[in-house]
């Protein structure tokens, strides 16, 4: 166990009534990044904030390298914290604000020169030494905060949201130098988030979280393909839902109409929810490409500048497609909407 | 006498405990009998300055209490009325005493008594009220107060023990004589200059200070607190004192009223009442002396003797150094107090 | 919340609550011993107290003249109040909604009264106003000019209380009712106002306490008939301090207590309506 | 252009239209009140009466040369100056914990703050002198507890003085700053705690910068209140310590000399309004995220 | 003419020095979804405000309906425009909210309360009459505001970026419920925002804006496949970036390593920046299936979900590539990226 930088054992937090962290166990290895993916209120922040010693748990120990560390108050542990705001200290320069850390830590002033210098650099910010946050824009002043918590070296980072404020294209550009920087320097960390692109594509693990729980814990392919909850799954993409009842070996709407699918093991009889991704669903005008397949008729055609979204009717059911290349299909025309039974999962 | 009735008149008298027994000894009475709806007001230094600052035809009041400041102040600023002393009934009975330091002021307004300065001591301290050098007592250092605001009162202290002149007439001299009189007051050592009655009455509670000069406003108030206490008492050698004439205000609206109450301010009854609740003197000479002031005195004599008036010559003589007066007493305030 | 191994917070933290205890008490006292002495039996006030009793409230409500001078207080903080409220939040709408402009000169021309000294104030209005008649009445010496001269400390509070209130609302909700056609009238009436509705509460209550604190003003402007419970305890505090005054000064803090109260109290039943 | 010609003069009109009433009040009573201030400060004086019509500076230079005025403007001044910053401190202290901790404190501390505010000054000043004597509640209870042998006298004193005045500045202070503490964000503490400052560093380099303007415009506020309350101190200080308020209604009243007091308002006024000036043009600007 | 709704004609607006809107002239037709794209401080609000009559212009003329509305303000204007923030009145319920505009046009009451009810019916959110904003989530007050503007029945919708504050859900479900709306009422409507994907998915046409000028106003496939400049390209999406130099008849990249890239018309000679959406990119391992190819190593994989991308080298060149389904490529391995010349835009 001494492998892992962190380790959650069955931690609690409550305030006052609301249990916002509920038995929660969880470790993090030297150099992994691990991302607490959730709903709001699910108490991703709140896990956060007792490992970054802003809250102290009713319940559980915390150990940080080894070491417990319940009690013990943020500044001495050897933790770092990105916040969603930046939360840079608007009187202090750019400079003065990677510096703080370095200071408190009574390093010499020409090391903290140096190393604010290198860290401006690594984040691509040289020459805005003297700007003070006010003057700088939002993607800009998570970079500062970015670097103000790497510059002090922490065995672990933490982020809270920190991309969820800013522009989706400023969002990309930072998620990429998250991930750059964490190949480079090595960190550990873990992140909290809401998006579930961020956390696929940052992440060595991802936790889901509800409701003050971990609902499934595991690299982003296996969450992604095999979730271990319908809550897991609908909330890590979008999805096509198909209301049915199974009985008498069929399959059918629930207005009755029988649906030609074939399911890898066999459903139980009664009501269940089948789930698709639009992306996981093939249109072809003739022939069925995959084994399950419905007729359809195209209902609107979205255009999303990749790829074009089909939303499909069938009897009373409702489907969306995403396909790269435009087909010749205009609004009202037939299609057949095919996909692998191993692509769809059902919940009851 | 019920032409009258329901009409209201306001009546300023000295606040605070001289208001309590004018209101129970004359205002009250007098409505009672007449059926009016007189009032009274408590007033004090201020008083001129409200007359003046209101309109001419809409004064704050319509009958003020006046001092010989007052009245001086008052009549520079014209906001008397004349008195038409034959529709008065009741001057026969004054003291004529009343009259004979008043000039030409004594066409306005009725005399209904006078204040002066009475001095408290407590029993504990051993000195007593009997004479004024209880100030100056080695047993009084730190013990004693006087007013920090009216100084001119402070002053006639030391004016009444010295022999120079007769009565306070040391007040009344050159800056460079009064010198004299300061620098006894600088041989006092005071517990504390008080700035009004209730700090007074504070600081005799606490004890901070055992003798002390009090007004005759107040005189009577504090031998009902501390009576048991204290001896209250004006000294053997004499007091200083002023009058209270009652003014008719410039612009009034009530003069019948006005006159009607004028009159039975010097009504024997009216008088005697107030006496009995109070320990100012009264203008007329034939009433009885109160439980509580066995030798009030009564003749002509003893009053010349007991009451030696801050007349309006006086003010006049007073006024003209006062600014050099005041910065000097803020020196003597400086050098005795003990804070 | 444990803070184990922290002395220093802990410390601080220690330190900090003193300080509170203590200014707590310091603030408290003096207001608490008028409150005890109220109830002293004695002829003048003294302390320790030698007898209670209720005496001096019985003499208080029984003289007609207190009374009277608590209903004119009471009236002339009222009409106080509307006044500086109704000019001091409307000067404060307008400044708040202007971007740049002079508004720095007039925040601080409306904030010059405040430092000009009562007594000064009050002559100089008794002077300059003691012969100006208003339709036909006179203006000196009515609760009217006593209200406008109390207006002139409680409207700067207002203003100030107002101002930063307006600044924090949000425009968008503002734009919102213009847009759904409300002209700035009814946006005002029907946005605004429930909206700071605390703000205007406070300030009036501020406006509210000015006026009924207030005696040197008051002094020079009213006569028997206006005159206003602090005068009279100004006055009669030359003389020496009875009872009476404690119970006077409990009479006046009971009130505004009690108002703050259920302002308090209302604007809590409100919030939890809002959820 | 004519569209908004007519709209910048519709709201033009409007702005002017809501400042009115308050305009009128100040103009019409304010300003001619001091004017009339002013003016009187320029009569002539012979006592006994109030004032002689004149044009005079005899009270300026009185002002400027009275060794006893100039005592009482140096009392003000130190005696203020003294009372704002220990309110500043103290309110600092108050609503900074109020700050930290919101729900346990606020509403009561807020409750107790308002207490001098309510309070008409007549009974602050009675309820000192109740507290501070010898035979006060504070020697009582000093004595009661053990904590001295003797009975102790406060009052009177300048301790006593300075004591009352910021009892009745201190709200005022509070209110300013628990308003400019509650704009701050709380994450930038726990920012600070997070990169390794201790409590003490955190409020050095972080919460003392950011609140800075605060505390300055507390002082000033506190400092313009301080000037103007004259009661309070010289009803609980020593004989000594007159102060400009104090003078002004002693020559206003007592020695009816109605210019000579205009002339020290009006000194008085100036200096307010200079003070106020000034700390507008030092305030340190404000920096947001 | 009076085919448009609303029409823009040289309009200015200036705040002090700061140009916010420069010379924009744009017309809405009658039921059309005009977006106004751009990224932050581009001109987009203060164009809206200048709708709204929130803002007056400084020069130009603005017409709603055919009629001039310079210097009207917004309660007299035919528009209803929703906030971002939404700018629910927070003292009235959301019946009272919605009731507003109706109330401000003097609506007998019992027609008041029919069309609150038909508008919560349409906004999903029957039941919550009553309710407070505050007593609700962020996407049904963002509905609220939607209901308050819609139930007035403007000439012309105004959104000011109405899903900016939203999550990825919400804001999914959201956009979908606009564009069904927009479908079933038909209003016409100025959309702002700086999210490309809503802007292509709702629009009929999008303005891009930069500087407070329109660069580009078109139907979302136009924009996305022809766009007229360099930023509108970039703005639209994720693209790669080549830096070339065209000299001799051969195109070589920064390091001088010969490319053998054919574009559809010959470059002049010089330096270009040539892009391609990561979308537009077909790996394969041994032929290439398009026009243009270049041989590249797989430098890392990053899987999102729906689709994994590849980061791929070429000498100096940094090229991603999204496929739906994963190769047998780990990294380090070689490939052929290939694609069309007409997916390729060049720009000097
Ligand atoms: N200081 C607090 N006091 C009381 N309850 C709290 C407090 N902080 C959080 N909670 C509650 O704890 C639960 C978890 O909150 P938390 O902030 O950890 O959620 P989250 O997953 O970070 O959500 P979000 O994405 O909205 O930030 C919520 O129900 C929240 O209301
Ligand atoms: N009230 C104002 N005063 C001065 N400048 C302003 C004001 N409002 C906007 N601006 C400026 O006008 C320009 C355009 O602003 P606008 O708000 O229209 O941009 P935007 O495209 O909506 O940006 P965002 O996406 O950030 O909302 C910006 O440079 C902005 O700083
Ligand atoms: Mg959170
Ligand atoms: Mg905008």
């Amino acid at each position: 166990m001494s492998e892992s930088i962190l380790e959650l054992e069955r931690v609690r937090l409550q305030y006052g009534p609301v249990v916002a962290v509920d038995d929660v166990t969880v470790a993090v290895g030297r150099g992994e990044f691990v991302t607490l993916l959730g709903p709001s209120g699910s108490g991703k922040t709140s896990t956060l904030r007792l490992v970054g010693g802003f809250e102290h748990p009713t319940g559980g120990v915390i150990r940080i390298a080894g070491r417990p560390v319940n009690g013990l108050p943020a500044n001495r542990r050897d933790t770092a914290t990105i916040f969603q705001s930046g939360a840079l200290f608007p009187h202090k320069t750019v400079a003065e604000n990677i510096a703080y850390g370095l200071r408190m830590r009574r390093v010499p002033a020409a090391e903290i020169a140096r190393r604010v210098a290198e860290m401006l650099e690594i984040v691509a910010l040289p020459g805005f030494e003297h700007r003070y946050p006010a003057e700088m824009s939002g993607g800009q002043r998570q970079r500062v905060a970015l670097a103000r918590s790497l510059v002090v070296r922490p065995s672990l980072l933490l982020f809270d949201e920190p991309l969820s404020a800013l522009d989706l294209a400023l969002k990309l550009q930072l998620r990429a130098e998250i991930k750059r920087l964490h190949a480079e320097l090595g960190f550990s960390a873990v992140f909290v988030t809401h998006d579930q692109g961020e956390a696929l594509s940052l992440s060595d693990r991802v936790a889901v979280m509800q409701k003050g729980r971990i609902e499934q814990i595991d690299r982003p392919d296996t969450l992604y393909n095999r979730p271990a909850s319908e809550f897991v799954y609908t909330f890590m993409g979008e999805s096509n839902r198909l209301d049915v009842t199974v009985g008498g070996g069929a399959i059918r709407d629930l207005q009755g109409h029988l649906l030609p699918l074939t399911l890898e093991d066999g459903l139980a009889e009664g009501a269940w929810r089948l789930y698709l991704r639009p992306s996981r669903l093939h249109l072809s005008e003739h022939e069925p490409v995959r084994s399950n397949a419905l007729r359809c008729t195209v209902s609107m055609v979205e255009f999303l500048g990749d790829h074009f979204r089909y939303h499909l009717a069938c009897h009373g059911l409702r489907l969306m497609c995403d396909v790269s290349a435009k087909l010749g299909l205009s609004e009202g025309s037939d299609v057949i909407a095919s996909w692998d039974g191993a692509d769809m999962r059902a919940y009851r | 006498q019920d032409s009258f009735a329901g009409e209201s008149l306001i009546v300023v008298s000295w606040s605070g405990n001289h208001e309590q027994s004018f209101r129970e000894s004359v205002v009250e009475p007098f409505n009672e009998k007449y059926g009016t709806k007189v009032e009274t007001v408590g007033g004090w230094d201020q008083m001129i300055a409200q007359i003046k600052a209101a309109p001419a035809d809409n004064p704050p009041f319509d009958l003020t209490i006046a001092d010989e400041y007052t009245t001086s102040l008052g009549l520079a600023e014209n906001v008397f009325l004349k008195t038409d002393r034959s529709g008065i009934k009741g001057f026969e009975a004054v003291s004529p005493w009343f009259d004979a330091h008043r000039g030409a002021a004594r066409d306005y307004g009725v005399p209904f008594g006078g204040g002066s300065l009475w001095m408290v001591a407590s029993r504990s301290s051993g000195i007593g009220a009997g004479s004024w050098k209880g100030f100056w007592d080695e047993r009084a250092k730190g013990k004693t107060t006087m007013d920090a605001a009216a100084f001119y009162w402070d002053l006639c202290v030391p004016a009444i023990l010295s022999d120079r002149k007769p009565g306070i007439d040391e007040v009344f001299d050159s800056p460079a004589e009064v010198e004299a009189l300061f620098a006894e007051l600088d041989k006092l050592q005071m517990a504390k200059w008080y700035s009004d009655g209730a700090e007074l009455a504070n600081i005799l509670i606490q004890e901070t200070a055992e003798i002390a000069m009090v007004y005759s406003a107040d005189a009577r108030g504090f031998m009902k607190e501390f009576g048991e206490t204290h001896e209250i008492a004006i000294p053997a050698e004499g007091t200083a004192s002023y009058t209270n004439w009652f003014m008719k205000v410039r612009g009034t609206r009530h003069p019948e009223l006005s006159d009607l109450f004028l009159s039975y301010l010097l009504e024997k009854e009216t008088q005697q009442r107030f006496l009995d609740n109070s320990t100012d003197f009264l203008s007329r000479t034939d009433l009885t002396p109160p439980a509580h002031w066995p030798d009030y005195p009564t003749t002509e004599e003893a009053i010349a003797k007991t009451f030696n008036l801050f007349s309006l010559k006086g003010w006049d003589a007073f006024g003209a150094n006062w600014d050099a007066l005041n910065d000097r007493m803020k020196q003597t305030i400086a050098t005795t107090s003990r804070g | 919340m444990r803070r184990s191994g922290d002395i220093t917070a802990r410390l601080l933290w220690a330190a900090g609550l003193l300080v509170l205890g203590v200014v707590s008490v310091y603030v408290a006292l003096p207001v608490a011993i008028a409150f005890v002495m109220s109830f002293s039996g004695g002829q003048i006030l003294r302390f320790p107290i030698q007898s209670w009793s209720l005496r001096w409230y019985a003499d208080f409500f029984g003289s007609p003249q207190y009374v009277d001078a608590l209903v004119n207080t009471l009236v002339i903080a009222l009409g106080a109040t509307v006044l500086s409220v109704a000019a001091g939040t409307a000067s404060a709408w307008a400044i708040s909604r202007r971007k740049n402009l002079a508004t720095g000169a007039l925040t601080l021309l409306h904030m010059l009264p405040l430092f000009v000294p009562g007594v000064v104030l009050g002559l100089g209005i008794a002077i300059t106003f003691g012969n100006v008649r208003l339709f036909g009445m006179d203006l000196y010496g009515t609760r009217f000019i006593v209200m406008l001269a109390h207006s002139l400390w409680g409207m700067p509070l207002v203003m100030m209380l107002m101002e930063t209130t307006f600044r924090s609302l949000d425009r968008q909700v503002l734009e919102a009712s213009r847009d759904l056609g409300a002209g700035p009238f009814t946006t005002f009436r029907e946005i605004v106002l429930p909206e700071v509705r605390t703000a205007i509460l406070s300030s009036a209550l501020f406006s509210f306490v000015v006026s009924v604190n207030e005696f040197y003003m008051a002094l020079f402007l009213t006569t028997r008939d206006t005159q206003t419970l602090p005068v009279l305890m100004w006055l009669s505090l030359r003389s020496a301090g009875s009872p009476r005054l404690a119970v006077a000064a409990v009479v006046l803090m009971t009130i505004v207590l009690v108002s703050l109260v259920l302002l308090a109290s209302g604007l809590r039943r409100k919030e939890r309506v809002r959820g | 252009m004519t569209d908004a010609r007519r709209r910048r003069t519709g709201e033009a009109l409007g702005f002017w239209l809501l400042l009115a009433p308050s305009l009128l009040l100040l103009v019409l009573v304010f300003a001619r009140t001091v004017a009339g201030v002013v003016r009187m400060s320029f009569n002539g004086w012979t006592p006994p009466s109030f004032y002689v019509e004149d044009v005079v500076l005899d009270h300026y230079v009185r002002l400027a040369t009275d060794p006893l005025i100039r005592e009482a403007a140096f009392n003000t001044v130190v005696l203020a100056f003294q009372a704002a910053l220990t309110s500043v401190v103290l309110a600092y202290v108050m609503t900074l914990i109020v700050w930290l901790r919101p729900k346990r404190f606020r509403l009561t501390v807020i409750g107790l703050m308002l207490c001098p505010l309510l309070a008409s000054e007549i009974s602050i000043i009675f309820g000192w002198w109740l507290v501070l004597p010898r035979n006060g509640l504070l020697s009582y209870m000093l004595v009661g507890s053990g904590l001295v042998s003797e009975k102790i006298n406060l009052l009177y004193t300048e301790f006593a003085a300075f004591l009352g005045l910021v009892y009745a500045i201190l709200p005022y202070s509070f209110f300013i700053l628990l308003s400019v503490m509650d704009r701050q964000d709380r994450l930038l503490i726990e920012a600070s705690a997070d990169l390794g400052a201790s409590p003490l560093s955190t409020f050095r380099e972080v919460v003392l910068p950011l609140t800075w303007r605060g505390v300055v415009l507390a002082f000033s506020q506190a400092l313009i209140w301080a000037f103007g309350i004259y009661a309070t101190p010289s009803a609980l200080g020593p004989d000594t310590l007159w102060t400009m308020g104090q003078r002004i209604q002693e020559e206003m009243i007592g020695r009816a000399n109605w210019p000579l007091a205009s002339a020290i308002a009006v000194a008085m006024i100036a200096a307010i309004a200079l003070l106020l000036v000034v700390m507008r043009t030092v305030e340190p600007k404000e920096r947001t995220a």
